[in-house]
């Protein structure tokens, strides 16, 4: 098998209870967004944009339709002969029995040997629930002219913000000097994005090292990055400027629909040299009917609009009926929403279909409504 | 492996105003996302008949590129097959570049197709039809060739480049020209299933008659001594062969009734995807009537047209009753009325571009106004 | 989704721990076969040529190799929009543990979430690690003529063989009588090719029942067969004619690729209508050099031969020295055999190199040598 | 994205006796399952330039159809893009088929690239070459174009319509044809960097000079103005501009060590599988030294050859010193000496066919002896 230099692997087993039913059927990376992608079709697009050829994709949680999806690989053109997307689940092996992986670093050294197949000099670990669009090409070349043991991407968050995160502290050339996850009281901005660049054998050395602790909590932020630094290695931050957004909550993954409605959001997805590839609609185009009314809407193809729409996300393949009035709300692919019903400030999920004259949300609610069942 | 192999012809013998400039028929942006040939195809692969020869007689590089591998067609790439056959010789004059010549030129790629039966198809035409159905119908029937028609109530203002059908019995007694003279025709869908054997043989013999001749024309030779069975289609049927058919088709199909009986989630219409961005609409955009591809940025006002991908509509601009193709710039305040516009044209200039609605203008691709 | 006719799982989770050292670092299903192919090509070819466009492989065991491979469904052409091959291992729910598969039977209970995305007519049910080449349209014809609610594909054995397999009894129509799991006095010589097709509707009730009975053991010979005939179901038994092995043991492997040898071998792999697909080698053709004596060979691109071959199989990059002699011999991909070397009635394994010299094997065994360690 | 996009041009200018007459150069059948043109686009491929032009100037199915989406290359095909580009225009006369003409007739295409820089390599020569290597070290050098050369020490003999290189201090002074006046020559390998906004001048340029103007007619005439940096090439080269430059191409590569110089595991070259089976040489074969490519089956004797996929060798032949195409049938007792048998001949009549090594013959596509 050819060399390549740097493999990526998405950690995409998270349960994302957060978003309470929406991932009651889907594993959280499978989520759709945006009108016409699922949230894993970032990070993959991101990598077949630069150039990473060869990506793992790290199931655990009810990933029946997030494995048949990711392994479609062509999907991001990423089927060519050396190149592949790879669903790795937990395996039973020769040497032992068959285990959830018990944390981040953990999925990772359990697929030591997939990655060993290809030998790659760097290692790309991503996380598979975060919208952004990134050049990892870029930052590789960060990573090996910094000649770091380790990259991490940071970005700048407000100091409220920051104890959310694991934040870095950084010397005047970007070398990490300390890290605290979630600290209380934060030192400085830079958050963890949560992409990290390794060097391979310094990291499968770690790794192996790693599996045989009992006490460890095989995390990345936990474990593996402060023992890198009390290792003495070079660990430095790579910063990313532009749209970033954890899609962990029902409120936070309506807010990211409804920042693409804004003429000037930074998430480009016009942008014809950084394309976020996804799975084709057989579908005509988007039908606007005789008497339907769009004020700001952000709208793909399949859909049929015979209502009002106002500053609303509407998903591939939903229906709005005559007199309907979606207000500042997010329709998932397959919605159907009867004739004269009025839905606000809502998210309603996958395939749910709300009958005539029916009232969903509310304009002063705290909390965006989800509907994930019929009405 | 299915019975029968597939052809698809370059309807070089239609001839579409501007449009057919660029690119031949089959190459047609069509429904804002799809492209003529699309039809075709699809309807070979949902009919399971993946072994095709799709003939491009001239400007083939945007429909190669369109067409690849076939693999969007649902077309497995081992088992199944899209060959595209280009014409071989030079034609001096045009007269010469009939289908039977093309078919001719590549008569070594007929010959050794292992299937019995061939089923041809034009690329100009748009309709909904199973093949396999068609091909059993015509096994069961003894009959030597098999057409399909449609039966259309207009055939005096339209249909002009088509040929007629007279039907005694479910059989073809004639075969002629559509000359407008009367309204209630039965119009060749030029949609054959014939014994691959037969095919080669009436090639052959069309080739010492007369090299101007078309399959249609040795067709018509031959249907006094050959057994046509006439097939009719019902639904929805448009032949691609004039700029005004083409505008009427896409405006027919803004009837959802109408667009969702020709493609319905059991016999998908598949076309190659450009992975486009969802379609913004602004607070200033009016729309009515449309249907709209991805990747639009709306401002101005749509009624009764179809836009096609990429397409930027500014604050104040009209289209109305357009056909407006993909990456089309329609700058502020202009107004355009039962335009079809090609891709690629800036109209950022001329304020006022109208038509009528029976005698639609036409905008040149990459044109600036 | 678009309902698809008659959906293909194939059950690749076997240890094959016959197979000995060949299958410790590949699930059965992945090694090597006839020069160039794997054995689970078989199963997945003879779908793409019968037209059965979606199949789920299903495995468990040590598969990193096999989930990569079969993952690069574009091999057989699986790769188009509604077409795939799907790795399905065994998933944590939201409403159970993870769980191995307990049985034949359960690796497909516990994938109907997968098969019901979708909703096929029928349910083909295959083994990963058998060798032939068999129209499963074909069968599904035969199935549906005979409106049966199974159909069992079956080859005649000799009477010794028979006991040895599950064997059907039949009527003058093909109907399945009785079913006998390796009988001690087989009263029938129509053998079980573990290849079924089932109405899945009535599958998948079963498949439901049994998932919550203690006591079964979740086998389609064992379980779910008896159960169908006990319910009077109309069960059928389709006759198979051709060349099919089953190559579970180091000798059946061994003599599967000598049979290829043979002029007149049934299993043709040259036919250009029923093409028998693997992974491409980035290689040259064979090479055959100016010193080179071959008597009898079946010999892949890639390969090197400057010695004696007689009467053996060479699978791609394998490499044989001046002077030595393969005899009887299958030399598994990658394999080095040092000038000099003698290798005689043995089956070496991928990527292991002999020394100059060496001799391996001897006419004479009862046995096949194999040979998985460089020597 | 590279910096660099990439134009693979059609090579109109040599001319290859028989071979041609079926395929262009770089659809020759070489080394028994590649193409000439997996070489370039492989080169290109393995250097990370994934947005490709070919020019395809005529019989243009073959070629198509085995460079396909580009997959099989390891192109991406998202981010990745081989296009095909045919003439637009009738040439009524050859003299017109320059690759100055068949750029600039899809100049539309070049100028839209958003790269800066174009890399053009030819369809006829097989070489191993690091393209972004040679881009990076343009770049570096300042120059306004870089071109590759071979140092050849057989010129007189061969390289007949090569263009040969004066070189002064690493710079091109003069470019003339190949004259055969001299065994020792720096031949171009028709492979450039050049920035794509000085290429678009270039031909632009050239068009007001003359009809005929290949690239290297307006390199050479622009020679003074420019800086054209000479870089030398090492290694396997071949140009496949005669028949005997392609049988003597494969034969050379009958050795190990050269073979094993131009395909290398780091530097592999693609092409598209065909799906055959291993080899199988039966109890009466004798083969030495050769290359056989697979699904062929070998009773025969095969000597110094290169053997294609699926070629059948009966008992009692002998085939020596030979270039087999693919599909070829040699019948019992045959004899093969020097010969170039094109795809799919069948020869099994004629007993003995020989020619010398200086100058092999050459059997024709399909052709039964």
């Amino acid at each position: 098998m050819k060399q390549i230099e740097m493999l990526a692997m998405i950690l995409a087993g998270g349960r994302g209870s957060r978003l309470l039913d929406l991932t009651n059927k889907v594993a959280k990376p499978a989520v759709s967004y945006g009108g016409k992608y699922r949230i894993v079709d970032f990070p993959l697009s991101n990598c077949a944009n630069s150039g990473v050829d060869v990506v793992g994709v790290l199931t655990q949680y009810e990933s029946v339709l997030l494995n048949s999806y990711v392994a479609k690989g062509g999907l991001w053109g990423l089927d060519t002969k050396d190149s592949g997307v790879f669903v790795l689940t937990p395996r039973e092996k020769a040497d032992s029995g068959l285990d959830v992986y018990r944390g981040t670093a953990d999925a990772i050294s359990q697929n030591i040997d997939f990655i060993d197949t290809y030998n790659p000099e760097y290692l790309l670990v991503l996380s598979g629930d975060h919208i952004y669009k990134m050049n990892y090409d870029k930052m590789l070349d960060f990573h090996k002219a910094q000649n770091a043991a380790a990259t991490i991407a940071v970005m700048p968050v407000s100091i409220e913000e920051a104890s959310r995160f694991g934040i870095m502290i950084t010397d005047e050339n970007d070398r990490i000097t300390e890290f605290e996850e979630k600290p209380a009281h934060p030192r400085s901005t830079l958050a963890s994005m949560g992409i990290y660049i390794f060097d391979w054998q310094k990291l499968r050395a770690l790794l192996v090292k790693d599996m045989q602790d009992p006490d460890s909590e095989h995390d990345f932020g936990k474990t593996i990055i402060p023992q890198l630094l009390a290792n003495g290695e070079k660990l430095v931050a790579f910063k990313f400027e532009g749209y970033w957004k954890d899609v962990g909550t029902i409120d936070s993954l309506w807010e990211a629909n409804m920042d693409l409605l804004d003429n000037d959001c930074e998430l480009n997805l016009d942008d014809p040299y950084w394309k976020i590839y996804t799975e084709d609609a057989v579908a005509l185009p988007a039908y606007i009917g005789p008497d339907a009314d769009i004020d700001r809407g952000y709208i793909t193809q399949g859909t049929s609009i015979n209502g009002t729409v106002k500053n609303s996300v509407i998903f591939t393949d939903s229906k709005v009926g005559n007199g309907a009035k979606i207000i500042d709300s997010v329709l998932m692919p397959n919605v159907t929403v009867g004739d004269g019903a009025v839905v606000t400030r809502a998210l309603v999920a996958d395939g749910v279909t709300i009958s005539a004259g029916a009232v969903v949300g509310s304009a002063d609610s705290e909390h965006i409504t989800l509907l994930a069942k019929d009405v | 492996m299915a019975k029968a192999f597939g052809i698809i012809t370059s309807s070089v013998e239609h001839k579409v105003e501007g449009l057919q400039d660029y690119r031949p028929i089959g190459g047609f942006s069509f429904l804002g996302r799809y492209r003529v040939i699309d039809f075709p195809i699809s309807n070979f692969s949902n009919s399971g008949i993946i072994n095709l020869q799709v003939y491009i007689s001239n400007k083939p590089r945007s429909l190669a590129a369109h067409i690849g591998t076939g693999r969007h067609y649902n077309i497995n790439s081992k088992r199944g097959s899209i060959q595209l056959l280009f014409p071989t010789e030079e034609k001096l004059n045009p007269i010469y570049n009939t289908n039977i010549q093309a078919i001719w030129e590549n008569m070594e790629n007929v010959s050794r197709m292992p299937q019995e039966y061939v089923v041809i198809a034009p690329s100009c035409m748009v309709f909904k039809q199973d093949f396999d159905e068609f091909l059993q119908g015509h096994v069961a029937s003894g009959a030597d060739i098999s057409v399909l028609y449609h039966k259309v109530h207009h055939a005096k203002s339209g249909y002009n480049t088509c040929h007629t059908l007279s039907i005694v019995d479910g059989m073809v007694e004639g075969i002629s020209l559509n000359l407008g003279d009367e309204d209630e025709r039965n119009i060749s869908m030029e949609t054959y299933v014939v014994k691959k054997d037969l095919l080669v043989k009436l090639v052959n013999e069309a080739r010492e008659i007369s090299s101007m001749y078309n399959l249609v024309d040795i067709f018509r030779a031959k249907s006094s001594e050959l057994k046509v069975r006439a097939v009719e289609h019902t639904g929805f049927f448009a032949p691609i062969t004039s700029l005004k058919s083409f505008y009427d088709a896409n405006m027919e199909l803004l009837d959802p009734a109408k667009a969702g009986d020709l493609v319905t989630p059991d016999w998908p219409i598949y076309t190659k995807t450009n992975d486009s961005c969802p379609t913004q609409f602004y607070d200033e955009a009016e729309i009515k009537n449309a249907l709209v591809a991805n990747g639009c940025e709306i401002h101005g006002t749509v009624l009764d047209s179809v836009i096609g991908r990429g397409v930027e509509i500014a604050e104040g601009a009209v289209v109305k009753g357009c056909y407006v193709s993909a990456y089309t710039k329609i700058g502020p305040n202009v107004k355009l009325e039962n335009q079809v516009v090609d891709k690629y044209a800036e109209i950022t200039h001329e304020n006022v571009i109208t038509a009528s609605k029976d005698c639609p203008g036409y905008i040149k691709y990459r044109d600036k106004l």
